[in-house]
């Protein structure tokens, strides 16, 4: 039942509004509204019902193993959330006086330095509010490089196939033709096709690495030569950062620019679907084109200061109103300085024990892996073509299946490459108990499409409500309540 | 090390599995020569108490002064239940609901959150959320250059009375794309946008024409005409919007003749903390007619196989999952946590109750108006109707009263004049429903002391 | 899963504890641990995933309609959480020096105030921790009071059999005998019974008014007058208070004494058992014999400060070892704030307007009233005896379908002189939606039961479990867990 | 009205079924006189947003001091995680769980949570818990009356150096009954009790013998010696204990030839907050002899009619709900949701955390008496081992000196010469894991000046 149905005329909160409406001076009459808007009118104890049941109708990281792949679904700290949340820090308002805002500004100065350090990179700015809003800025400033050159015909951005949604749509939105290039069957770039689409039109190439595939790129300074040497730039998608976080730099990859996804590597919350962080960095030649704001200090070092199109007379500009998500940039922050130096590098590490410890007893169940010979990385590939052609049970019903054993499912047909694929990502922060109950449940699942297919394709059943019809969605298109209709 | 789960004896079982000796081996494809070296200049971690006592500290120095600022970011009172539900884990700790079994919470919460902005924007289309309005914005205008059909045009005209850090924002972001946004000078004695100024581009083609109510200086604009001169010239009208607002004032929908066609704002006054300009959330509305133009997540209501009704995302086709390059736009993770902030917010306070919020903002920065009369020194800019700002002219720098008052710990509001030098020292002040009559009167005192230490300077 | 079930070897929340082991000195050995203690072995992920879901096996005002008679579950304010959760009020130590404790001590005389206002009397302490702990506070003051008279052969307390459990309990506890009295078929006591048992034994009555039967006690007057002759004196159970809020005062009734719930009337929170608060207010002559502390002004009026035995000599002493229930208290505060005079007025009316509502609908689809010709006050009575005997459905049954329904069962099988009977109470905060959905699964019930009883008698189907076997859980004893069993 | 949802047509529906005219009408068996007028001592309501205005203010105005007072109540880290947990709307709002199949969560919890008191504390039953402490050491005093079956005593010894306040609540609640504590001397030098403190009461009828590890001074008692001192006279020994300390000291269980019978304590170092006071919870746990003699409820591991494991309230012949007068306590309302707190706490520090914060606590304590002891006119009162609390004696008025460095924001302990005027002008001073050395040295300083300050006085 939705919130509005529970509504009744002249119902609201009252100990959250002022008690008396005031009155309105100086207005004239035309520019009022007429009508009341059609908000609900419910009481407060019908509010936190209503919104505390449906918060029970989701899956997450809080109650269930999350291993959605390209999505970095590890523990979000309490203790970050704690932190940001102290009222100081809750009521500073963006544009406040930097004489009240040195608490803030030194938390994001020091997490600028720490991401540095750990991508290799020669500046940072922390401003994109997420990864695709990081590769705006990253794509831009790589046209903004080309364009202070006077190098103004490079039209062109390279993007392997396997790459995610985010990175041709940036590329467009920057105003840039995408050159796809295939993916070779071991999971590496081909890297013939690289060279035959590079040259004077190229202004970069996007990738990431690990690749969406799930194995690192092993040709990844050949491609960077290829690329260099033509004149084009490497852009480095972070998001799957993870994989490699204290054990390879992509800065020392050769990457020019690079976004993180703070909300997947820097465990910040996912919020059913935001808010994230996309800090940008850069090798020292796309410097000057950093995206402001920026934290720097004041010349004799005694404090902390904005730094602006004052300071950066390049820059690209600004991607947001003040200063990007700056509470989730402390919350990443939180979390830097709660893992330090060695949590850091165990990231990487465990991520990638993980995965490589679900993969192994993946294959040992018969699973299929899309690269058997590859080492995982923080996540793999499980294709379960076979089951959709023999047994007609798709990885779609696999996925729906695992939901009524208590796991939500990976990432489903993506990437697009792999026919019915599971991307399949544990992330750090889940114990060994977790994986096997994992692989203990395709397992069960497997026998299950084997005997009784129906049952599986139907899937799922413990859930609020079971398949959805989407065209019908997309067709009769509701997407707003109107008591009216 | 907090995170990691793994004792001894998990790890040696493992490698034992894999078939490795050292987790170290599992990185063997990485050429050894690019392998990071320790991460110096991360400083070692600490424990949760000690980073508390940090940040704590660091909290506590930001803290305690009275904000008079607005400037596109507004104290309002948040009920507690907002955020104690906002962050349950399962709101909190969730993805993107593609899984829509496992997310009927979420996927219904933002239909319910599309529901209350289509009413208050009087629009019939809301997506679930934009990075925030300046962002959003830029995303309406790409919206608008797509969808305009009567204009092949990649230009578009913006009042200059819209924030100037949201046109800031949508030149870094559109001009990518070779759009150009040209500028509608303001009345400087009104600070709003009279059909007149627009003479000038009578009959020119630009793809959308963009104001906002109330304007960047707290002005009220007459939206009506504006809206129906741009219409008469073909282009699509954007109109920027303070949701508070819409309680008080006419929605984007019903101006002029036939409406707006997009409405856009930025949703923090909305429940969400000032949090030094983050998590915020951009809405954005428009006409049936754009919706395909939209860009990223719509949730639908539809069926499930036994007819009960069900919540899924929908129009998947113009996003960068399904579409890539021919997306409406690269936008993937938006602002869900604060979207659902918002969504509770609004279903606590109602249109009764949000109508009380604005009015008594609106009737708060009346009284401080009225206050500062007698001030001298001092000089409203502007006679024109305004909701809960407005700008104040000084007969000395903004810069050097404001750093005055904020030794008093006051917080006098936002020096317009770099934006706006036309205005000489000006600052743009905001009340919210906050503000009780002390306040008022510690802000008269400080301003007064203000100009009174200027004067000696 | 048990939490012990999940844990291993080594593992704990690193980021909790220090980081690293200190050495201790000066303890001999023969005085320290010599085997660790079988705690949790768990990651923060695992032990937040573990007691997330653990709590969405529960039902709670925030998730359903919880018409549990006798315990007021309204909507308990998550403003007056919040208030009470400001970093100020958390981190004050029970001990700290009134310099540093104005803020604290000037919400508790308030509220003190305002107690005492509500109730007719002249003193209040806030000190019980709950409704009992003001049970055993309120009858050690009548018998600290009959023993400064020297009259020490008052030996009785006299409790109706309708009286909660607490009650006789508390009695005995004070070393006092029960003479427990029989209540008339309207609801009422049986006034010549208590005039049987009255007399110059008689140290008190202990009452509720209204009565746990759900009616409102009209001969309070008389037995008032009755008992005051014999020389006892009146304890008043609040735990009803919620139905006569701003309505009528113990004081004014008669009474001597009293204890509320603040955890039921003012709105805190009951926490799955606790924590609650009792304050117990008095009349004149029982002002001397209050528990301490309580808080008082410094003679200039200047400042607030604590009374403790130098200021009341003859108190009953202190039943805590700081102030009880302190946060509580907060709350219960903060509830007053919220409310103010109008609010608290209201609270009788609305909680009573909605048990009207529910037992009008009740008796029209054909429930049994247990008083049908009373009015009811907060809460009323439904038997189901006939479903009992005719259809072989008891009340339990009635309540363990409810859950299936979504609504928690009313109070089952209390007052016990009234068979197979639910005590049902709305509160003010249930909106008439829920009043009427509660009744029409009630009447959905009634249908099953009578076409189809098995279904009823096994519910509920849609709970984390079915029936429990209570009586193996008493006979086979298991309250621990160990590994090694 | 903040939280009452009735619109108008409601009201009047509702009393149109009900068949009155007026809500006040539903009074009507309320004599009239006796109905109350307006409630003029109660001010008007506030709105939640001015209510914490008010609320902050007062909080504000007792914050910001540096603690060192413990005598029961213990600043320690509280993980975030707990509180956010605790405060879920499904424990933080549930009753106590009569429904077991819709409780499931709080009992599962609570059975957990008598696991985990019950390891600590050596000792096979734990109750699902009681008030505090102290009120809990009443509790255990009654059980030993009734459960001792060797004596038919109404009297109970007590070790003089358990907690002041401790004793005082145990009399205000046992001496009802008629029942008498009666009060062992301590050493004064080394501020525990000696077995030879007891030689008096050798052979006398006492149903109970009560201790204190740490004691109220902090200071270790020889609990062996004790322990088999009270049983070989035919005593049952109560063990009044710290939960922290219990993953450093011997567990109550332990102690002696066969273990205390009944340990019992204050909870609230378990992860609560200071907040004033409460809500804590006390703990008690019993040999299983004991167990019938439990107050408070019990929650049974049992299963359903699927064979289902599941949990549900037991033994519960004990309690006041069923069996009345003849219940083994009166408690009905208990601390249940700061035991979630706690055994969310446990959880998250397993032995090995709790065994840190223990020992960094003990640490701490070590190194600020030992920089105490270049302090002039400071003495430690006592060389024997201490936990995390040690008493200092002072050569100036204690209460001057603790005025004097609450003055500095620093409350420098708690002052014992009100309860035990022997030990003349003495504090207690606690530190825990919180204490930084910075921490430390402000005490140092503190106590150093306002010593100083009592000099010149
Ligand atoms: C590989 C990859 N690149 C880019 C993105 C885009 O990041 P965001 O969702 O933060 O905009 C994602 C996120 O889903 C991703 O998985
Ligand atoms: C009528 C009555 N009296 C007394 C009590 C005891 O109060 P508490 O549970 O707070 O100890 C209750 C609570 O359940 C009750 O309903």
């Amino acid at each position: 039942m939705l919130i509005f149905e529970k509504s009744s005329e002249g119902r609201y909160a009252k100990a959250q509004a002022p008690q008396t409406k005031a009155a309105v001076s100086g207005i004239p009459d035309h520019l009022l509204r007429k009508e009341m808007a059609e908000l609900p009118e419910a009481s407060e104890l019908q509010v936190v019902r209503h919104f505390t049941n449906l918060s029970r109708k989701n899956f997450a990281i809080d109650t269930q193993f999350y291993p959605l792949g390209s999505c970095t679904m590890k523990y979000n700290p309490r203790g970050a959330h704690r932190a940001a949340s102290l009222p100081g820090h809750l009521s500073r308002h963006p544009l406040a006086p930097e004489s009240h805002s040195q608490g803030y500004l030194s938390c994001v100065y020091e997490l600028q330095d720490i991401l540095k350090e750990v991508t290799g990179m020669a500046g940072v700015s922390l401003t994109p509010m997420a990864g695709a809003q990081g590769e705006l800025a990253g794509v831009a400033m790589i046209k903004a490089y080309h364009e202070a050159r006077g190098d103004t015909e490079r039209q062109e951005i390279i993007v392997p196939e396997a790459a995610h949604g985010t990175n041709p749509a940036t590329a467009v939105m920057c105003g840039f033709k995408v050159k796809e290039i295939p993916v070779l069957p071991d999971g590496d770039v081909d890297l013939d096709a690289l060279k035959d689409v590079v040259g004077p039109q190229t202004a970069g190439i996007m990738m990431t690495n690990p690749s969406t595939c799930g194995v690192f790129e092993r040709q990844i300074e050949e491609i960077s030569k290829t690329v260099h040497d033509a004149g084009g730039l490497l852009y480095y998608d972070g998001a799957n950062l993870n994989a490699i976080l204290g054990k390879v730099r992509p800065g020392d990859m050769g990457f020019d620019v690079l976004h993180m996804n703070l909300h997947k590597t820097f465990a910040t919350p996912h919020g059913g679907g935001g808010p994230g962080s996309g800090p940008v960095a850069v090798g020292e030649r796309l410097l000057p084109f950093l995206p402001t704001p920026i934290v720097g200090k004041t010349k004799d070092d005694s404090s902390f200061r904005w730094l602006d199109e004052n300071d950066l007379p390049n820059t690209i500009g600004r991607l947001s109103a003040f200063m990007g998500n700056a509470g989730i940039i402390l919350r990443a922050y939180v979390y830097a300085v709660l893992l330090g130096r060695d949590g850091l590098h165990r990231v990487g590490e465990f991520s990638t024990l993980n995965a490589n410890y679900m993969a192994k007893l993946m294959a040992d169940a018969g699973f299929k892996l899309a690269y058997p010979e590859r080492r995982a990385t923080h996540e793999f590939i499980v294709t379960l073509n076979e089951q959709a052609k023999t047994l007609g049970v798709t990885a779609m019903d696999f996925a729906k299946r695992l939901l009524d054993y208590g796991y939500h499912a990976p990432t489903t047909y993506f990437p697009l490459l792999v026919p019915e694929c599971f991307l399949i990502e544990p992330t750090e922060t889940e114990s060994i108990d977790e994986l096997e109950g994992f692989v203990e449940a395709m397992i069960a699942i497997q026998k299950e499409a084997e005997e009784n297919a129906d049952l599986v394709t139907h899937a799922p059943y413990t859930q609020p409500v079971k398949r959805l019809d989407d065209v019908k969605a997309a067709r009769e298109l509701d997407v707003a309540y109107s008591s009216a209709s | 090390m907090p995170f990691v789960p793994h004792t001894e004896k998990d790890i040696e079982k493992m490698l034992d599995v894999i078939g490795v000796d050292s987790i170290d081996q599992l990185f063997d494809e990485i050429p050894s020569h690019l392998r990071a070296k320790p991460l110096h200049k991360v400083p070692e971690g600490l424990s949760e108490m000690d980073m508390m006592r940090r940040l704590s500290e660091r909290a506590q120095q930001d803290a305690g002064a009275l904000c008079f600022i607005g400037a596109g970011a507004y104290e309002h009172h948040i009920p507690a239940a907002v955020w104690d539900i906002t962050t349950r884990g399962e709101f909190m700790t969730a993805y993107t609901p593609y899984q829509a079994e496992a997310s009927q919470g979420t996927l219904q919460l933002i239909y319910e959150y599309q529901s209350m902005m289509s009413a208050l924007t009087g629009l019939p289309i809301s997506n679930a959320s934009l990075y925030d309005g300046a962002s959003g914005l830029a995303e309406a205008v790409l919206m608008a250059i797509r969808g305009n059909r009567k204009s092949k045009s990649k230009r578009v005209l913006v009042a200059g009375s819209v924030h100037p850090l949201y046109r800031k924002t949508v030149e870094s972001i559109v001009e990518n794309q070779g759009i150009s946004v040209d500028e509608v000078t303001f009345d400087s004695s009104l600070l709003n946008t009279p059909v007149s100024a627009l003479a000038d581009f009578e009959g020119q083609d630009y793809a959308a024409l963009i104001i906002a109510q109330p304007n960047f200086f707290g002005t009220l604009e007459d939206v009506d005409a504006l809206t129906d001169w741009g219409h008469a010239q073909g282009m699509l009208v954007i109109g920027v919007v303070n949701p508070t607002s819409l309680a008080l004032l006419s929605a984007p929908g019903t101006w002029g003749e036939t409406g707006a066609d997009i409405a856009v704002g930025e949703g923090q006054p909305l429940g969400i903390p000032l949090a030094s300009g983050g998590p915020y959330f951009g809405f954005i509305c428009c006409t049936d007619k754009l919706v395909r133009q939209m860009p990223g997540r719509i949730i639908g209501r539809t069926i499930d196989t036994d007819g009960k009704p069900g919540f899924t995302l929908t129009l998947q086709a113009r996003e960068q999952h399904i579409r890539r390059s021919k997306a409406t736009s690269n936008i993937c993770t938006n602002q869900g946590l604060a979207v659902t902030a918002a969504t509770i917010y609004m279903s606590l306070l109602g249109y009764e109750g949000l109508s009380r919020v604005a009015n008594a903002s609106h009737a708060g920065a009346q009284q401080l108006k009225s206050q500062l009369a007698g001030v001298a020194g001092v000089t409203l800019a502007s006679q024109a109707s305004t909701f809960h700002e407005f700008i104040l002219q000084l007969d000395k720098p903004a810069a050097s009263v404001l750093a005055s008052m904020a030794e008093r710990d006051v917080l006098g509001g936002f020096n317009v004049s770099d934006y706006y030098p036309e205005l000489n020292s000006a600052i743009l002040v905001c009340v919210t429903e906050v503000k009780t009559q002390t306040d008022l009167d510690k802000y008269v005192q400080a301003l007064g002391d203000a100009l009174q230490d200027a004067e000696a300077a």
